[in-house]
């Protein structure tokens, strides 16, 4: 008796299936929603970056580097140095952890993680600047 | 029919990762099986003594895709514990929140591969489908839909929205309905029954004898669950049923497994309609005094103990990850002799084996002059050569 | 797992074990034996016999140097852990095979076996489990003083520097 | 339909070869569709079973060492060949020019040689997956063939014929025999999903225990033409059920002109087939594969007894009816 019941609420799930809308997406065509909060490509706001590294220092994968750029920028408290480098990130080596972004000391944060997806590519070699 | 003896693997259908039985079959009677895992080992615990805590959580994130947070939380807790931190009680119940998405995510998952084993691809797709939510959630909460990149070693890196709960309770009845179907299904489909029921039999002594762990153990009957036994990150606070049964087989593994679908769910709409207040995390001290720290997590596929010795720097000394599958598999070379051959895939998979957990210790050499990128012409050749050697052609 | 007579207690632990070394209890449900190489299998026996311990929660081997340290820890119906610290000698690096008595201890000794090149005397199927089966012979990773040797193949194809 | 080129026409055009190979992608691409719309997938487009031929018959085409490259290379056209001599006995439209007294034994002997060719294969390939594969198609041809000929052969004696043709006709002037027999037709249906190798009968192909079980060292054109062979005769073999229980392609009532009927019965022919495909499609969504040894309890304890209740059955209304 039981073993019917399951067996036409199988049956019955089947023939709703057929009817409703598929679950999966023609993903290139159509876009995958992402929620808030999405950790996706790494962006980099040189404006505001004051070259202090902290982000090279905890990125697991390595995949900072702190190049030559030099460039006048304003720190906490409204005083002005001279900061010597800036980030450069492998982005295909990151793995949007996010904490670069955590350990970011600037405001609004001069590395940080967006809500696009990072996609794939055939180079493997793309830097974000 | 003489024995012959049947390669299944490294490069299998059955199987999502490497690993390699030399099956010694009469018939489609399995009479002796030969197991090696050496296919996946990439040095993560040597790895893991160069590294400062705060980067090496995510490297022990990546031991498993599925139990990433099983890892991470086994780890900081070891680490909070030596330190002696106490984590914001709220911090605590976002990692048993997580904690117990992943279980179900990778019960969920554990079930549609299951079925695909006996080739029941309806099953399959559904309960990857309703997964699907279950990875929506952990994407709303972390950012992430695995590898949630959410501990630290203080606490979690996120807070919850609070406007972002009614969703998941909401996307939780869903859930439970679909839970509910499933228990159904497997229940009363006849062919499930019949390609579940009485296979993999481990009987209680023998599931003690092969120290299995987790699932495995619990559908032999055994009440063994970390999350009672020796409760971390506030489970005891968390209500919560250990699910057994005696039946011992793959089809009891199935009724456990679906079982603590149910209990997760229960255990996170707790923890979500009483999430404390305050900060998610304490600031911990750069480095962690001596000490030695044998941290266990019940982990979705069974009990994970990591063993961690720290030296008063700002790294672990030694980590010693010991994974549920390791601890199980002794048990499945037990219970597939006199199995048949069509039983392997299903009984391999009913412990939920995860090799890249089990095996995850090959070197990476980062210090080494030349590169290591091979040519696909390079690696072939070198393939051809080695077995040649090996089988002494 | 039948319950024994006095429920175990760390207590109770210190107790039966004392007479093989030193008795720590490092946190509430955690007891630490250190035993010396030779008595390791009369200790596995007396913490099964009497403790009821049934189940080994894990092998764990550290490298503290001159000697290799091996913690066999069990538990069982009390969840009670129970661990015992052995030390063994690096530059002889023998320790007798506990397979028998513990049925999973098979595959962590061969873990440990690959890793650290402890041999497990009496063990059946001592043979590479983690590593390449192209990885060298005599090479064990996880020893502090292991060095990648430039010169070596550790499996793979050879490429020459670029 | 005398004229030699009309039959040439028949043969290899339509309802011959070439319709046979585009209806047999067809019934693949509803089969697959089906398949994904109970699984909540979106399922394939309409070409995509025609694309997968092409792209297998571009692949590269490998013989593994020691094996007859001739052998080898003969087996899935045979299969091919068989297959598409089977379906000529078909009624699709109308009845068949080449119908004879007794080609229902013929097409029941063709259909059953793509499967011991794949035993043979499985055997030649020199691959153990194979070879497993292999015995276990001709067991599972053991148990499943019986029962399978038995169900088919409650037609043949209710109409007194071994043509289907004939058995066809029978029904169009008594009732269709899906309703006379239906023990027998569910046996024949069950039959024919074992025949096809197809879940829960998947069995020597299990893809998780045996890769592809006999098929594992076919590449490029070798499987391109296999895998067709294996749609066609499913095609044949819906129709041929379609042919034996439903009345086939036959209209009730004659319509003129001849082309009209001739139409609608092809209509009639493709709606039926689907019919069959959507339970046979629908059977293999809703199980998974079960185990060598329990088809054989299954097929010898329940599909024979079944199959020879029905021909008792049949012989006893037979009786009756015509003594």
């Amino acid at each position: 008796m039981k073993r019917g019941r399951a067996l036409t609420g199988f049956l019955g799930e089947v023939a709703r299936n057929l009817r409703s809308k598929p679950a999966t997406i023609l993903y290139p065509y159509e876009k995958v929603p992402v929620p808030e909060g999405f950790r996706g490509r790494i962006a980099i706001l040189d404006e505001k970056c004051i070259g202090c590294s902290k982000c090279a220092i905890v990125c697991p994968t390595e995949c900072i580097e702190m190049v030559p750029g030099e460039r006048a920028v304003e720190v906490k408290g409204g005083r002005k140095i001279l900061r010597k480098r800036k980030p450069e990130v492998h982005l295909f080596a990151c793995i949007r952890c996010g904490l670069c972004e955590q350990y970011c000391p600037t405001d609004p944060k001069a590395i940080y993680l967006t809500t696009e997806p990072s996609g794939a590519s055939t180079d493997k070699g793309i830097i974000v600047r | 029919m003489p024995e012959v003896v049947v390669p299944i693997g490294p490069y299998h259908p059955a199987l999502k990762e490497p690993v390699n039985f030399r099956v010694i079959a009469d018939g489609e009677v399995i009479v002796r099986l030969e197991l090696d895992i050496a296919y996946n080992h990439r040095g993560i615990e040597k790895a893991a003594e160069s590294r400062d805590f705060i980067r090496v959580v995510p490297l022990l994130e990546r031991i498993c895709g599925i139990c990433s947070h099983s890892h991470t939380t086994n780890f900081v807790k070891g680490i909070e514990e030596a330190m002696g931190l106490t984590v914001p009680r709220r911090g605590q119940y976002l990692r048993v929140v997580v904690a117990e998405l992943e279980r179900m995510h990778s019960h969920l998952l554990w079930l549609g591969v299951a079925a695909h084993e006996i080739g029941f691809n309806t099953l399959f797709m559904w309960t990857w489908r309703d997964r699907e939510a279950v990875q929506d959630i952990l994407e709303e909460i972390s950012g992430n839909r695995v590898n949630y990149a959410i501990n630290e070693v203080g606490g979690v890196r996120r807070d919850l929205r609070p406007s972002a709960i009614p969703g998941i309770l909401k996307r939780l009845d869903v859930l439970e309905k679909r839970t509910e179907r499933y228990l159904e299904l497997l229940r009363h489909e006849p062919t499930t029954a019949i390609r579940f029921q009485g296979v993999g039999r481990l009987s209680r002594a023998q599931a003690l004898e092969y120290g299995t762990v987790g699932p495995t153990a619990r559908a032999s009957g055994i009440d063994y669950d970390i999350r009672k036994d020796d409760p971390y990150v506030l489970y005891e606070e968390m209500p919560f049923a250990v699910v057994t049964n005696g039946h011992g087989d793959v089809y009891g593994r199935t009724l456990v497994r679906i079982g603590e679908l149910r209990e997760s769910i229960r255990i996170i709409r707790h923890a979500l309609e009483n999430l404390p207040q305050g900060a998610v995390r304490a600031t911990p001290p750069r480095v962690a005094p001596r000490a030695e720290i044998l941290s266990r997590y019940e982990a979705p596929r069974g009990e994970l103990s990591h063993f961690i010795r720290t030296n008063n720097t700002d790294r672990v000394e030694r980590l010693d990850v010991r994974t549920p599958t390791l601890a199980n598999w002794t048990s499945v070379a037990v219970s597939l002799v006199g199995q048949h051959l069509a039983d392997i895939p299903v009984v391999v998979a009913a412990i939920d084996p995860c090799l890249s957990c089990t095996s995850r210790i090959t070197v990476v050499d980062e210090g080494l002059a030349r590169t290591s990128v091979l040519t696909w012409d390079e690696l072939r050749a070198h393939g051809i050569r080695f077995y040649r050697e090996k089988e002494g052609l | 797992m039948t319950e024994p007579a006095a429920p175990v207690t760390p207590a109770r632990v210190v107790e039966a074990m004392a007479d093989f070394g030193l008795v720590t209890t490092p946190r509430r449900n955690r007891v630490r034996i250190v035993v010396s190489r030779d008595r390791i299998r009369d200790g596995l026996l007396r913490v099964q016999g009497q403790l009821a311990c049934d189940h080994v929660v894990h092998i764990a081997a550290v490298d503290n140097g001159s000697t290799f340290e091996l913690h066999y820890s069990l538990t069982g119906p009390h969840r009670l852990i129970v661990t015992l610290a052995v030390a063994v000698p690096r530059d002889d690096a023998r320790v007798v095979s506990v397979h028998d008595l513990l049925p999973p201890a098979g595959i962590y000794e061969r873990q440990i076996h690959d890793l650290f090149g402890i041999v497990f005397e009496g063990h059946p199927n001592l043979k590479r489990l983690i590593l390449t089966e192209d990885w060298p012979e005599g090479e064990y990773p996880l020893r502090k003083d292991w060095k990648m040797d430039p010169n070596r193949s550790y499996g793979g194809a050879v490429t020459e520097a670029k | 339909m005398t004229e030699v080129w009309l039959l040439v026409l028949y043969a290899m055009v339509f309802p011959g070869v070439l319709f046979l190979v585009i209806y047999a992608l067809f019934l693949q691409y509803v089969d697959r569709k089906i398949a994904a719309r109970t699984q909540n997938r979106v399922g394939p487009p309409l070409v995509q079973p025609f694309a997968d031929v092409v792209k297998l018959l571009s692949k590269e085409d490998i013989t593994p060492e020691g094996v007859d490259r001739r052998g080898m290379r003969a087996i899935p056209l045979l299969a091919f060949a068989a297959v598409a001599t089977a379906f000529l006995y078909v009624p699709v439209i109308g009845t068949s020019p080449f119908a004879f007294e007794g080609d229902l034994v013929v097409v029941l002997y063709l259909l059953t040689l793509p499967t011991i060719l794949l035993f043979v294969l499985g055997w030649v390939t020199r691959n153990i997956f194979a070879a497993v594969g292999g015995t276990r198609t001709v067991t599972q041809l053991f148990i499943y063939e019986v029962p399978f000929f038995l169900a088919l052969l409650g037609p043949a004696i209710a109409a007194g014929s071994w043509s289907i043709s004939e058995i066809m006709a029978w029904q169009g002037a008594n009732l269709i025999l899906a309703i006379l027999q239906p023990i027998g037709f569910v046996v024949a249906l069950i039959g024919l999903q074992a025949k096809l190798e197809r879940t829960p009968f998947d069995i020597p192909e299990a893809e998780t225990e045996l890769v592809a079980g006999p098929w594992t060292e076919l590449t490029g054109r070798k499987l391109a033409v296999m895998r067709l062979t294996m749609d066609m005769a499913l095609v044949a073999g819906s129709g041929l059920i379609a042919a034996l229980f439903l009345g086939g392609p036959a209209t009730p009532w004659v319509l003129e002109p001849a082309w009209l009927g001739g139409l609608v019965g092809f209509g009639v022919f493709v709606l039926k087939t689907l019919g069959i495909l959507l339970i046979l499609a629908l059977v293999r969504a809703g199980m998974g594969r079960v185990r060598i040894d329990q088809l054989n309890d299954f097929g010898w304890k329940y599909l024979a007894t079944a199959a020879i209740l029905q021909i008792l059955i049949v012989l006893l209304m037979v009786g009756e009816v015509w003594a």
